[in-house]
């Protein structure tokens, strides 16, 4: 299972802001893929620039393995406080 | 480390005092409190929501905390920001610092702001009569917490 | 004007409570709070006493927070400060500025306490195991004024 | 009459902060003078560097013509807020 999580404009644009995924893909870009099949809008927005993500809280670039268990969050450019 | 994180709403002067009370040895005490604004860049504003990752948010900003502690002679800081929905007139984000004397008082909470206001992990949407819009730094932010860069 | 100079001691926390409250159009508020310590020049202080001159005092502050509104896109200020005997740990002086964006309300209240610690009509004596010293600015304080001098 | 302040650390070295001199000195020169007269260490104060005199809540320099009911106040350097 793999926890997902969407931060700003991407929970409006999703229309959710967190769920769960089973089986949990085996990497980063397989999951990307999987809410892009979903949800082309949401894939697009992915996609655009500045999004980030982030496994288990911690910022990564490029592609990874993930683990079941795993948090991923799609960042988009942060507002500030 | 003294941030916090929270959904409540707050009262700067009742953080001010607490955090002042007993404060013999710190001759300055700076606070900043930013407050929702009912107009920004011309345009009304009803709700301010900010979107925030707990457990990600917060170390974030303990990581500025941190640093502005390395950086200026400080004795105590503390950083409480709200997230979710925020009425224009409450309080958004308080920042005190108490230093022996008032130059790095002053220079750590501008410094604190600066980088809260251009990297702290948070998404902010301005909802107002005109509709919604999510909103990021503004360029005189960015210029504001590039003056830190400097002195390093 | 917004200057108060009282023997009463003060809440710093109250004061900007009071001051905050309702500032739908300030995106920013400052406060400094100066407060007496019990040990300055590694020196133990029991007690601070200001002599201040009513009628001649108030005036002097006065006149910058006048220049402080006409230097800086201030929407509000306010200055609280207290003469005659001063306990460690009590403030001294309080000062708080509103504005729209947080750079202004920063650098007038850095502004006001600059001008405050170096002109302010007060005469200070601390009083310690020591005996009496009467003080006069410190080198710092003429540096920090002027500061200010470069961008008029 | 002449109402006459002392401030700051003058306020100790004459024992009183505040008296009345009646009658009024003709000038601020007079006032010093007399004042000098009765306490050589007040006079000394009052002559050292930075002591300003203020004629009706406003600071004068040199000597000046005073009218009865002025009020004369000497202001040590001050020590800011």
């Amino acid at each position: 299972m793999t926890k997902v999580l969407l931060l700003g404009r991407l929970r409006d644009v999703a229309g959710w802001r967190e769920r769960s995924i089973d089986p949990a893909p085996a990497t980063l870009s397989a999951l990307r893929d999987l809410l892009t099949r979903e949800d082309a809008a949401l894939g697009e927005a992915l996609a655009g620039r500045g999004v980030q993500a982030a496994v288990n809280k911690a910022v990564t670039r490029g592609d990874i393995a993930l683990n079941p268990g795993d948090e991923i969050a799609f960042l988009p450019p942060m507002s500030g406080g | 480390m003294t941030v916090r994180v929270q959904t409540e709403a707050f009262d700067a002067g009742a953080l001010l005092s607490r955090f002042s009370a007993g404060r013999t040895g710190s001759g300055a005490v700076v606070s900043f409190t930013g407050i929702a604004r009912d107009v920004t860049g011309g345009a009304a504003v009803a709700t301010l929501e900010l979107d925030a990752y707990p457990g990600f948010t917060e170390p974030a900003i303990e990581a500025m905390e941190t640093e502005a502690r390395a950086r200026f002679e400080m004795q105590d800081v503390l950083i409480v920001h709200r997230h979710g929905p925020i009425q224009p007139g409450e309080a958004i984000v308080f920042v005190a610092t108490a230093a022996e004397h008032r130059r790095a008082a002053f220079e750590a909470a501008d410094y604190l702001m600066d980088r809260l206001k251009t990297e702290a992990p948070f998404w902010k949407k301005e909802t107002g009569p005109d509709g919604e819009r999510w909103i990021e730094p503004r360029e005189p932010d960015y210029q504001d917490a590039k003056r830190w860069n400097r002195t390093s």
